[in-house]
């Protein structure tokens, strides 16, 4: 199952957990999961149905350019970032 | 408002006339008059030497100079550093050592560059960094201008 | 840039004339460094613009026996270009070569700094050092005053309307003198002197004993500093630690600076002090003929 | 497989460069490429050194019109009313404008890819009609046939300000006292944390926590925690922003200027303006300098609305002192940081508060400095928490790794303290402690493979660490950094010519040579010399979305597409020689050389076949086209000898090294040069840069006079020694250069002037006023 990282803002939500395997074969499927485990945790990711603006999905250490779309493999593990910018 | 005067001068050994107002600087009409844009502006107060030109023989900052002071100098601007068969040998050696990086600064630079090695053809790594810190560069550290002057240095005196 | 007319008239006469004719609103340019940046920053508002350089009176360089003669618009880089002034007037060689970069060393003129009257004029340090006097020409004449009674205020001086310094005369060098000016600046060029001290010194002929020195600061007062008690402090002396210390201590107690950004009352009060002692011991290699390895910017 | 610490390594001259620049080698691992590698002239080059290259101010339009922008002589303050009336009436004028000609904005953030802005915070900033939050911020503009005329009806603009105190630091804006700059801000809890309800000056709160701190630092034998501060400093570009601007009566904006992204200026012209990003074309002039300061739209959209106005194209320039006062500076700091260590100097913990100027609205790099606090060492317990704080002083905007010079000031001094303190090596305590693949970051992130060990390992080998530092007030430091480089949007098409060139076309804006390193992958992969690829940098009309030169992504992202265009244009020549030889394209390669080869010993060469186009079909285009997410992460370690002047406290760079890992240098030659000049402008912020600001908020030094960056007769030669771990996400391992070399030198130069003088600096700049202040401070 891929794992998820938990911010550490979020984790008021999952009673303290930092990281969860959950079965989910996309970003946004696994958004989905974590909010009917945790309710509310959509809503601290999500806006209008998208990624928030300047949040970001790594996959496996590598921000991923597909966003919700972004497929999961069993052992992937997911982050949510915030974009940098850089120089 | 002022009237605008006609300037004679030379620009890279052709003899130019312009017209300019009283509170116009050198740089702005190079630039804007005459369409010499190889000048470049990056501070107007003298600090930065983008818009280096050769006077009278002497390096100057354009944006101090009132055009009309013009009247009767020679000037040399990174147009006519170049013969027409190809590049100066200090152009050659700006490229061949990677000197620049976004380039505003080059033209600048080559033409303070042109100025002391008319005056000291072997100039020592502490008086071309001496000789050169009225040029600002941002991009490079200057290491590699450093090197480009020393190249040019030797292409000069050979 | 605001509006302004310009001459450039080629005798003393018609720039007299042309100052004293407009005397609220015209500026004489020289080197024009400071004036045409002052110009487009509007911190000087002038309607006529006099460009004096093209008058001969004001562009004598002359070295003799009994002296250096020196016009206010001669700019920087004839100065330090000139060996026989360069070796006598060795202080004045020292603010000509650090006056901005390369560049505006081929226009400004000891003159129009002087003129300028900033507190931290890097050359009018080392006219009061070397003793020189000031030739300004007016509607009433011409008249002089010493390099240390000419400014008076920042930006102010004694130029009365329509007035205009024609040139700065110094007197001969003594046989064992030496002469030196050095600021404290964050970098090594391009900057604003914190602190600038110029000195002269005069040595009996075994080179061990001070005759006489004049020591002036920039940047630590309204006006460039003329300090008398650390000449006083030298002279009759031996040169010892001892007595450049307290030549040392003399100028530190006269700096009167303020906090800016540039430098705090504590950073240029003690610098004043310091510099003052690096500056006398160059003075006095030179008068030595000693090598000392001093790079501009240390 | 081996472990990392039983490889050899080597440093030696990295070829075609000078004495001074050097690479580390692994004993049987060196790179064999025919291009990338070697040291071509740069295609531009001849157009920037004769003159003939066209900056943002270089543009000439029939009919243009020359405009100046009024500014704010407040820091604070309420605009009461602006009449403009006098100004209209000056002859010579032919537009004036203020915020009312542009549409209103509303309070909606845009996602510029590397980061989002709130439209109406970007619409206040480019034209006030509400508050000034920052002297220079600009509240009108005037069109007029020349610059000079323009000034003067702009003086004429009277504006009524209702004058409000001004808040500078971070802490003090923070408070519950302090004027509150923007009552739409509340403090968004991030990431995937809740938004506070009351208005405040702290806009973002950053938060991030990894494993135990409080046993981590429980397990520690030393526990070392510091305070440091930094001031505002700026990127210090040499060209002043510009733009010009035409409003076409068909309703097409043609905007041409100076800027890191065409396509990022494309957006927020279109958004502030309301039109379809369709309507709007960018051209990218030759652009003097950016480091993150020239993303963000300024004169852009006031240039068109004069433009509309006056139906005439129109011009505008800043000054130096414009470019100071109201672009987009980095922020001044306070960072209270602290680090556990066990008896074997083993990290345990590590703790950080970091406050940063937003400026006037929301978005410093705050959070990139949460994330590179601690990145250089696999810290096994870790807390951070960072403030994004508006203050009165210009928007903030990326400076060349944003955010990860602070903190490295701080985290590399507290770990020097600690060498010190036990007795450790740096290099040794840096070798231990050093990140490797597979250790996560604070933030959760676990790296790939990076070469953060190997950059330590360059420096134990280097000259310049074997070399004893002799004599008084000397003293040599060492630290390190990071940054995360990035990938994204890159687009390339490729035409192959007749006589066997390519002209490549591409949207990334060249600023220090990447033409050069973009070409220099295409000829790679086709086997042709650099000088056969002509690149040239097109507008936003022709060719696709590309992400601004910033970042660390061009080489990276710009080369992968070239890489891919080269891949098409070598399958499409593959099925012309196959359709020439009467063969299926599969039995036709694309070999060494730059040679195809066919079945029964055919061969054709890319020259050739080049010749043969029209009757095979016609011409052949490469297309490269990738968003690309697998940029890799770097690292530098630089080394600096100071010798610190006891009775001045001004501080002298003797020699200098940066070693960093690059994965890949595509053109050595100008990767040396943003290693070099990155340090430049680290060492400048270590020891001059500063933004001094007035108690009114008034910045009193403007200029490049007093904004003291770094003179060639400051510097001593920077030596480089190049790093080449290669990045798996890249075909040649590309990681990106620009960014990090910035981030080690504050730290670098502090470490140093300890070992010179035994005072440890913790704020910045280290101006011989505070160094010297501190000198007397420790001597009695």
């Amino acid at each position: 199952m891929p794992r998820v990282h938990i911010p550490a803002p979020a984790r008021d939500l999952t009673g303290g957990e930092v990281e969860l395997e959950l079965e989910a074969t996309s970003v946004r499927r696994l958004i989905g999961a974590l909010d009917e485990r945790f309710p509310g945790f959509a809503d601290r990711v999500l806006e209008d149905g998208e990624l928030k603006p300047g949040l970001r999905v790594a996959v496996d250490g590598h921000v991923s350019a597909m966003g919700l779309l972004a497929q999961l493999e069993p052992g992937s593990q997911v982050h949510f970032l915030l974009a940098i910018g850089g120089g | 408002m002022a009237k605008q005067r006609i300037v004679s001068t030379s620009i890279n050994g052709n003899p130019v006339e312009f017209l300019a107002a009283p509170r116009q600087t050198l740089l702005e009409v190079l630039r804007d008059n005459l369409d010499l844009i190889g000048t470049k502006e990056g501070c107007s107060n003298g600090n930065c030497g983008a818009c280096t030109v050769i006077f009278n023989g002497r390096p100057v900052d354009s944006c101090l100079v009132l055009a009309v002071e013009a009247e009767g100098g020679e000037l040399e601007t990174i147009e006519g550093v170049a013969p027409t068969d190809g590049l100066h040998v200090i152009q050659d050696a700006f490229l061949g050592q990677a000197a620049l990086q976004c380039g505003i600064c080059t033209p600048g630079f080559i033409m303070s560059t042109k100025a002391l090695l008319e005056e000291n053809a072997s100039p020592s790594e502490d008086e071309i960094r001496f000789h050169l810190a009225g040029n600002l560069c941002r991009c490079t550290g200057y290491d590699k201008i450093v090197r480009a002057v020393q190249q040019a240095a030797e292409g000069v005196t050979n | 840039m605001r509006d302004f007319e310009y001459e450039a008239p080629m005798s003393l006469d018609d720039a007299v004339a042309l100052l004293s004719g407009n005397p609220a609103a015209a500026k004489p340019l020289a080197g024009g460094t400071d004036l045409i940046d002052h110009i487009r920053t509007r911190r000087l508002e002038p309607d006529l613009v006099v460009d004096v350089k093209k008058i001969p009176d004001l562009n004598v360089l002359e070295f003799g026996d009994d002296g250096l003669r020196l016009g206010a618009a001669v700019p920087c880089y004839r100065i330090y270009g000139d060996p026989q002034v360069a070796a006598a007037y060795s202080a004045l060689a020292d603010s000509c070569r650090i006056i901005g970069g390369t560049q505006i060393q081929s226009r400004a003129s000891v003159g129009g700094n002087l003129c300028n009257s900033g507190p931290a004029a890097d050359s009018t340090p080392s006219l009061i050092a070397l003793g020189a006097r000031v030739v300004i020409a007016g509607p009433g004449g011409r008249r002089e005053v010493a390099a240390e009674d000419f400014c008076t205020g920042p930006g102010q001086n004694v130029l009365e309307s329509g007035e205009l310094v024609v040139e700065i005369v110094f007197p001969a060098r003594p046989a064992v003198g030496g002469s030196h000016y050095r600021r404290f600046i964050p970098r090594n060029e391009m900057d604003i002197a914190v602190v600038g001290v110029g000195a002269a010194v005069e040595l009996d002929e075994s080179g061990q004993s001070f005759v006489s020195a004049r020591i002036a600061l920039a940047a630590v007062a309204p006006t460039p500093l003329y300090v008398e008690a650390a000449g006083a402090a030298l002279s009759g002396q031996p040169v010892s630690d001892e007595a450049i210390a307290a030549a040392a201590d003399a100028a530190r107690e006269a700096a009167t600076p303020i906090d800016d950004m540039r430098g705090t009352v504590e950073f240029r009060k003690h610098i004043s002090g310091v510099l003052t002692d690096r500056v006398i011991r160059e003075a006095v290699a030179r008068a030595r003929g000693e090598e000392t390895g001093y790079r501009i910017g240390q | 497989m081996a472990t990392v610490e039983d490889r050899q390594f080597r440093v030696e001259p990295f070829p075609g460069g000078t004495p001074g620049n050097q690479r580390l080698v692994e004993e049987g691992r060196l790179p064999d490429y025919d291009v990338v590698g070697t040291r071509p002239i740069r295609h531009d080059g001849t157009d920037k050194v004769t003159g003939r290259a066209r900056y943002g101010a270089d543009i000439k339009l029939s009919g243009l019109l020359q405009g100046y922008v009024l500014r704010s002589p407040h820091a604070h303050a309420r605009i009461v009313s602006i009449d403009t009336s006098k100004a209209a009436e000056v002859p010579g004028v032919h537009a004036v404008c203020t915020n009312a000609d542009m549409p209103s904005a509303d309070h909606r953030a845009g996602d510029l890819g590397e980061g989002i802005v709130d439209w109406y915070h970007l619409n206040q900033n480019v034209l006030a009609n509400d508050k000034v939050l920052y002297t220079g911020h600009a509240v009108a503009a005037v069109a007029a046939d020349s610059v000079h005329i323009a000034e003067e009806a702009a003086r004429l603009i009277e504006v009524e300000y209702e004058v409000l105190p001004p808040v500078l630091d971070v802490r003090e804006a923070r408070g519950a006292d302090a004027p509150v700059l923007n009552d739409d801000v509340r403090t968004d809890l991030q990431p995937a944390g809740e938004t506070g309800d009351t208005p405040t000056n702290v806009a973002k709160h950053f938060h991030y926590e990894k494993g135990d701190v409080d046993a981590g630092f429980a397990a520690a034998e030393l526990v070392i925690e510091r305070e440091f501060t930094t001031e505002t400093v700026h990127q210090g570009y040499i060209e002043p922003h510009t733009a010009t601007a035409f409003w076409s009566p068909d309703g097409k904006i043609t905007v041409w200027t100076s800027t890191q992204g065409s396509f990022m200026i494309r957006m927020q012209v279109a958004e502030l303006l309301d039109v379809p990003i369709s309507k709007v074309k960018v051209v990218p002039m030759e652009i003097g300098g950016g480091f993150g300061g020239k993303i963000a739209v300024y004169l852009q959209p006031v240039a068109a609305v004069l433009s509309k106005l006056s139906g005439r194209p129109v011009k505008l320039n800043m000054d130096r002192s414009n470019v100071f006062d109201a672009t987009g500076p980095t922020p001044g700091s306070y960072m209270k940081v602290k680090i556990g260590v066990d008896a074997e100097g083993k990290i345990t913990a590590g703790e950080a508060e970091l406050l940063f100027e937003a400026g006037a609205f929301p978005g410093s790099p705050i959070n990139p400095g949460c994330m590179c606090v601690f990145a250089c060492y696999d810290v096994p317990n870790g807390r951070i928490d960072g403030y994004d704080i508006c203050v009165n002083k210009p928007r903030t905007n990326a400076y060349r790794a944003p955010g990860s010079t602070h903190v490295a000031l701080a985290t590399e001094t507290i770990v020097d303290e600690i060498c010190e303190a036990q007795g450790i090596c740096p290099v040794e305590f840096r070798l231990k402690n050093a990140v490797k693949e597979g250790d996560e970051r604070v933030d959760g992130v676990t790296y790939p493979p990076v070469g953060m060990w190997e950059t330590i390992k360059a420096v134990e080998l280097s000259d310049h660490w074997q070399s004893p530092l002799e004599g008084p007030n000397r003293g040599r430091g060492i630290a390190s950094g990071f940054w995360f480089n990035f990938g994204g949007n890159s687009v390339v098409a490729a035409t192959v010519n007749e006589d066997g060139t390519v002209s490549l076309i591409e949207g990334s804006t060249d600023i220090g040579g990447s033409r050069a390193s973009v070409a220099m992958q295409l000829a790679e992969i086709l086997g042709i010399a650099a000088e056969d690829v002509t690149p040239t940098v097109v507008d936003t009309d022709s060719i696709g979305h590309t992400d601004v030169t910033g970042g660390s992504r061009t080489c990276h992202a710009t080369g992968l597409a070239a890489i891919k265009a080269a891949e098409d244009i070598q399958a499409q020549l593959c099925q012309r020689a196959a359709m020439l030889w009467d063969v299926e394209s599969e039995q036709v390669e694309y070999g060494d050389g730059a040679t195809l080869t066919g079945p029964e010993g055919k061969t054709i060469s890319f020259q050739e076949i080049a010749g043969k186009l029209t009757q095979t079909g016609g011409p052949v285009v490469g297309r490269g086209s990738v968003n690309a997410d697998k940029h890799g992460g770097a690292f530098g370690t630089h080394i600096a000898d100071v010798e610190v002047d006891p009775d001045t406290g001004k501080v002298q760079v003797l020699r200098y090294t940066v070693v960093q890992d690059v994965g890949t240098a595509i053109h050595p030659s100008y990767v040396e040069g943003q290693m070099q000049g990155g340090a430049a402008q680290g060492i400048g912020w270590a020891l001059n840069e500063e933004y001094h600001y007035g108690d009114d908020g008034r910045l009193h030094n403007a200029s490049f006079l007093d904004y003291r960056i770094p003179t060639c007769y400051d510097l001593p030669d920077i030596e480089t020694i190049i790093v080449e771990v290669p990045n798996p996400g890249h075909p040649f391992g590309v990681r990106g250069v620009g960014e990090v070399p910035i981030v080690p030198p504050p730290a670098a130069m502090a470490n140093a002037i300890f070992r010179a003088t035994g005072v440890r600096m913790r704020s910045l700049p280290m101006s011989p006023p505070k160094v010297l202040h501190e000198l007397l401070s420790s001597d009695g």
